[in-house]
């Protein structure tokens, strides 16, 4: 178990884990949700890597965009998309903050710059890359911040949007979740080179590898990243090492691994492991715990009401959305 | 095992049925694709295979669409019968320019001398609230493409038989597999001995009116037909089976009998497959025609994800009915 | 410099002084693909182009057809105005993925509160020999996506001026040049100021039959009216110029004076686009018909390199007049 | 200077000079046949990189196999297609290699496993991954030799191929010919990584770099790969440095660099390095050169005699080959 970094305050720390908690509250109705038939379609839980997106989330601004995949429920409530319009969303009513259009692999939020929602693996680096293009060439301080998997690492576009990067020096942070398992491809089944984060050096892109369960170290990875980017000296690959605690999807049986493997994880889960930490530390108590545990479930109950007595959108605007309603932008 | 004449089974367990025997009875024969290995395939269609065949014909691939499929052409070039999967028509994007530029032309570039005998299998279609990049119906594409064959089984004995003649063709051979109908369960009627890479089936007799469909919607198609059948109106419905090449003689043999005709696609209206068929209707069988040709369509829209929208936008019976009705000049 | 309008000048250089206007008047515009920069672009449309704008505005980027297209996406979504070249079409299978799955798709998924005002320029088509990796029509792929503007300029006045409403919309559009087109000189009459996304133009008018074209066919058509003329038969000629949407509206006008149609499209037959215009004139005018509509197009086969058998694939000026002919109802 | 390897003999020196100045010969009667409009369509010539296909070929055996790409006409000719097809497919008459279907960037050929000629940029490295699956499936000892220039290891296939070789350690070799330009783009306005060898680390494959200009160090380098892959260690990248002498293709106006770089690379070019060393070792004189260019010649007159002579393909033909004329091989 690492150590509480020098310094943090209680307020940080209980600040950290209420993020990590509301997400895992959030995912946990999500699953009861989906087996309820309120949910549909593909549903991806983020669960056991909630530390890569609290801590990456604290180092970003207004001014930055993030890309993210079909699991992204963790990234769009620690960016800020408040849970009631996230939960619509996952209903597919038109309060949902892509109007109910995209569901839960398609979470989309202008106000805070959240590009998505990506379905197709490794699809958002390309796009992270533009939107660091325009950054740059606008004179501005954004970073475009670009989740992706491990498995991601293996198509094509990786590849080519690491070495665009790198040319043109855009202020993009390549974040990839290295959580072991594409669906139910182990890392050493796809991977010739397992150590993501080496794979940098054929770009000459500036990369770390993290533990992702330790918010702090994810925290302060991001930093480093962040500032290099604003400072104009490009990218960085940031290989956040974690682990994914649920199957796949709703439809996964599993069979490509242990469940001892998945309990040794759970036991050095981001969430358990900060809060032994901040306990230990003397920053927090079990009521603490259980009462930030208690708002965020409140908090959902709240999003779950607000995503029921939502509206459909009605049939008639079926096509709309295809094309822009307004002129450009 | 395989499973006889007049058993009940899945469309899925029909497909695996035929892959199976493919690998046990063609040492050149392998399956390669993301996750048909440990995983047992995104649509369970390979579990078990891995087990029973290993590592070296039962390849899980990284996530590299352009590369393994790419590789299934070189292989199947160099004398294997590589069945490559890729998990849905959605990804087969990434590919697109191995499945066109090279499966599709080596043939004809090499004046004959080369052939790429490679089986690309890929699940298709909308219906299960999957959203806009996990939807598609792109058949048109890859039927508007010369040098591929494209087929898409409906009916238990054609996902049971369509892998042995595709395997058996020196050609590439794309086999859709519409998502919807894995868990369609029918019997094994022993037709699947006759399935073929370019014929199209009457699927059901009728004398007013012709359906011409494909994939998950022939069986909207016959629900359709038999809410007709209630109203008085004997539609003939047609399964195309194979997208290129089309059976033209059967469509317009089943034409020239009915004078009517409504074609069915999952695919968005505009440059899809339905727009094909019709036009061959009119250069083949305008003067038999007493009244415009129909198609119902997806609607011009990425698939939204709630299921009242997905719905909405894709061929319903209600629609086909309608259109229907309105080919035979009922007022709506 | 712009030129005024009467002067005569090439397809190529109508298209540079449409990207240099726009670079000059729109600090959100840069130009990036492959060559666009040092080499001057593969057929030469943005050469000079780096010298007066820079590097910045001028991107040569790697051999990456994926990356730099959604980078193109990316820096659209984010309030730049890229025009993206794909060298051509053929390489823009290598980023279908991201046209399909990413410029088409975002403001839908997003509930409308993203657009993607990305032009993407390729040249396309065949007739300079450059075989069957090389020569591909796939306008058709992309007119049957929702979600994608599509347009198709055969004109000097379009060249010219179909780029400001491109870069105005706030859809993606992809602008098709016909490489065979590029050396074509004509005068700028100014109607390239009415160039819009959506409307097809009669080019010539007849009273016998309909030609309904687009692209490079454009003038194959123009020369085969002027030889059915001198056989007494007047056709009209629609140049379609918006591939999607299309501008029903036109099209029918024109079949409802004429009461025949044949349609001329350098794709490949089956499934391609002329289905698509025929199968509307079915739907919306079918009573309208004197004869069974016809079509032209490419035949099926990748482009062979040989020049007589590159000629014989593609729609001719001669298969075009018999084609009328035989909806004429003359004898063959 | 590179010194000539110790225990070169004069036979195995004029030979490989011999198959140098073939190719040379050809393309320089190409590029006048082209002008002349015998060839049309775009032609890619490879003065400057004989050393390369040259060395290369030295290696493979019959049991080899070739992919390469538009500019392809050096390693047909070394690998022994005859050059009457070949320039019959130039010209695109029915006797040509490819039948005429192909023209200059598809040469085929079954008899030599000469699987083409391809004209998308990194389109043959999956394909070269999927021979050598074959090979290695069916316990052969080939290898599947890819040629490609150093443009296309930008294209995500490059990415995707050397992973998928290197995780199953299939027996290719990926032959980069690194001549510093694609098209007008120089390395380094499109490469942040120039070393392309070094881009091998990301997959764990064997790598090396060598003087492409010197016909010898191609040949050992190709040596070593064929040897790994045959006992059965996987792939190896090999980046060969050369240059091309002329345009890209006739259309190019060259642009993008100096007459002077040109001249300077000339001055170091495959074959007066190799006329020179041999001379200077005493085993050619003026003579021999002279014998051996003549004969060069004397074969491509003969092959350009055969190409005009030839018929063209009736058009009837004109659909053939979009589907095998044969039942399953
Ligand atoms: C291009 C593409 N291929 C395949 C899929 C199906 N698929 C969805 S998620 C996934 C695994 C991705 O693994 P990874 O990148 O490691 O992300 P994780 O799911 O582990 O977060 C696959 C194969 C897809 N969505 N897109
Ligand atoms: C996918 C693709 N994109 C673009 C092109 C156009 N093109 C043909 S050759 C070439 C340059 C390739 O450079 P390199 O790989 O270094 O090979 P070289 O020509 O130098 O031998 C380009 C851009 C193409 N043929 N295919
Ligand atoms: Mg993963
Ligand atoms: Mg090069």
């Amino acid at each position: 178990m690492n150590e509480l970094p020098a310094g943090i305050t209680r307020e940080r720390g209980l600040h950290l884990l209420t993020e990590m908690l509301r997400i895992r509250q959030f995912e946990g109705r999500c699953a009861e949700l989906y087996s309820a038939g309120r949910i549909r379609g593909f549903l991806h839980l983020y669960d056991g890597e909630e530390a890569v997106a609290v801590g990456v989330m604290q180092v970003l601004g207004k001014g930055d965009s993030i890309v993210s995949t079909y699991r992204e429920h963790g990234h769009a409530i620690a960016r800020g998309i408040a849970m009631g319009p996230l939960m619509a969303e996952l209903y597919g009513k038109r309060t949902g903050c892509s109007g109910g259009r995209g569901g839960s692999m398609h979470i989309f939020d202008a106000a805070t710059r959240f590009y998505g929602g990506n379905a197709i693996v490794g699809g958002g680096l390309p796009l992270a890359v533009g939107i660091g293009l325009a950054e740059k060439m606008r004179g501005g301080r954004g970073v475009a911040a670009c989740f992706f998997g491990e498995g991601a690492a293996a198509e094509g576009e990786f590849h080519e949007s690491l070495n665009l990067a790198a040319l043109w020096k855009l202020p993009v942070l390549f974040l990839c979740e290295n959580n072991l398992y594409a669906m139910g491809t182990a890392l050493a089944r796809s991977e010739s080179q397992t150590d993501i984060h080496a794979k940098a050096a054929a770009y000459g892109v500036r990369a770390v590898a993290v533990d992702g369960m330790d918010v702090f170290a994810v925290e302060a990875a991001t930093h480093g990243a962040a500032d290099f980017a604003r400072a104009g000296k490009g990218p960085t690959l940031i290989e956040f090492r974690t682990y994914r605690f649920r199957a796949h999807s709703m439809f996964d049986a599993q069979l490509y691994r242990d469940k001892a493997e998945v309990e040794e994880w759970r036991r050095h889960g981001p969430v358990i492991s900060l809060t032994t930490r901040l306990k230990a530390a003397g920053l927090m108590t079990e009521d603490d715990f259980q009462r930030i545990q208690g708002e965020a479930d409140a908090e959902v109950k709240a999003a779950v009401d607000f995503a029921e007595q939502s509206e459909w959108e009605p049939v008639e605007d079926l096509t709309r959305h295809v094309y822009a309603e307004v002129s450009a932008p | 095992m395989t499973t006889g004449t007049g058993t009940v089974i899945t469309y899925r367990e029909a497909m695996k049925q035929a892959i199976r025997e493919a690998l046990a009875s063609d040492p050149r024969v392998f399956v390669m694709g993301e996750d048909v290995g440990k995983y047992g395939g995104c649509y369970a269609v390979t579990k078990g295979l891995l087990d029973e065949f290993g590592e070296e014909r039962i390849r899980d691939t990284p996530l590299s669409e352009s590369a393994f499929v790419g590789a299934g052409v070189g292989a199947a070039v160099a004398g294997m019968r590589p069945i490559v999967e890729i998990m849905t028509v959605n990804f087969s994007l990434l590919a697109a320019d191995q499945i066109v530029n090279s499966a599709a032309t080596l043939s004809h570039m090499s004046g004959g001398q080369f052939h790429v005998p490679l089986v690309i299998r890929m699940a298709t279609g909308a219906g299960r609230q999957l959203a806009a990049q996990h939807s598609h119906s792109l058949e048109c594409w890859y039927a508007h493409v010369p040098g591929l064959r494209v087929v898409e089984p409906a009916t238990i004995d054609d996902a049971r038989g369509v892998l042995r003649p595709a395997l058996a063709c020196p050609d590439p051979v794309l086999i859709f597999e519409p998502n919807s109908l894995y868990n369609m369960e029918g019997e094994l009627t022993g037709a699947a001995a006759t399935a073929d890479l370019s014929t199209a089936r009457v699927r059901r007799e009728g004398k007013d009116v012709t359906l011409v469909t494909y994939g998950a919607s022939l069986w909207r198609c016959m629900a359709a037909a038999e809410q007709l059948a209630a109203g008085g109106v004997e539609a003939e419905v047609v399964d195309l089976r194979s997208l290129r090449p089309l059976d033209d003689a059967t469509i317009l043999a089943s034409v020239r009998r009915t004078r009517r005709v409504v074609i069915v696609d999952e695919g968005w209206r505009t440059g899809g497959l339905a727009a094909e068929v019709a036009m061959r209707v009119v250069e083949q069988g305008f003067y038999d025609l007493d009244a415009p040709i129909g198609r119902v369509c997806s609607e011009e829209v990425p698939i939204p994800y709630p299921k009242h929208l997905e719905d909405a936008a894709l061929p319903s019976v209600e629609r086909i009915v309608t259109a229907v009705r309105r080919t035979m000049g009922d007022a709506e």
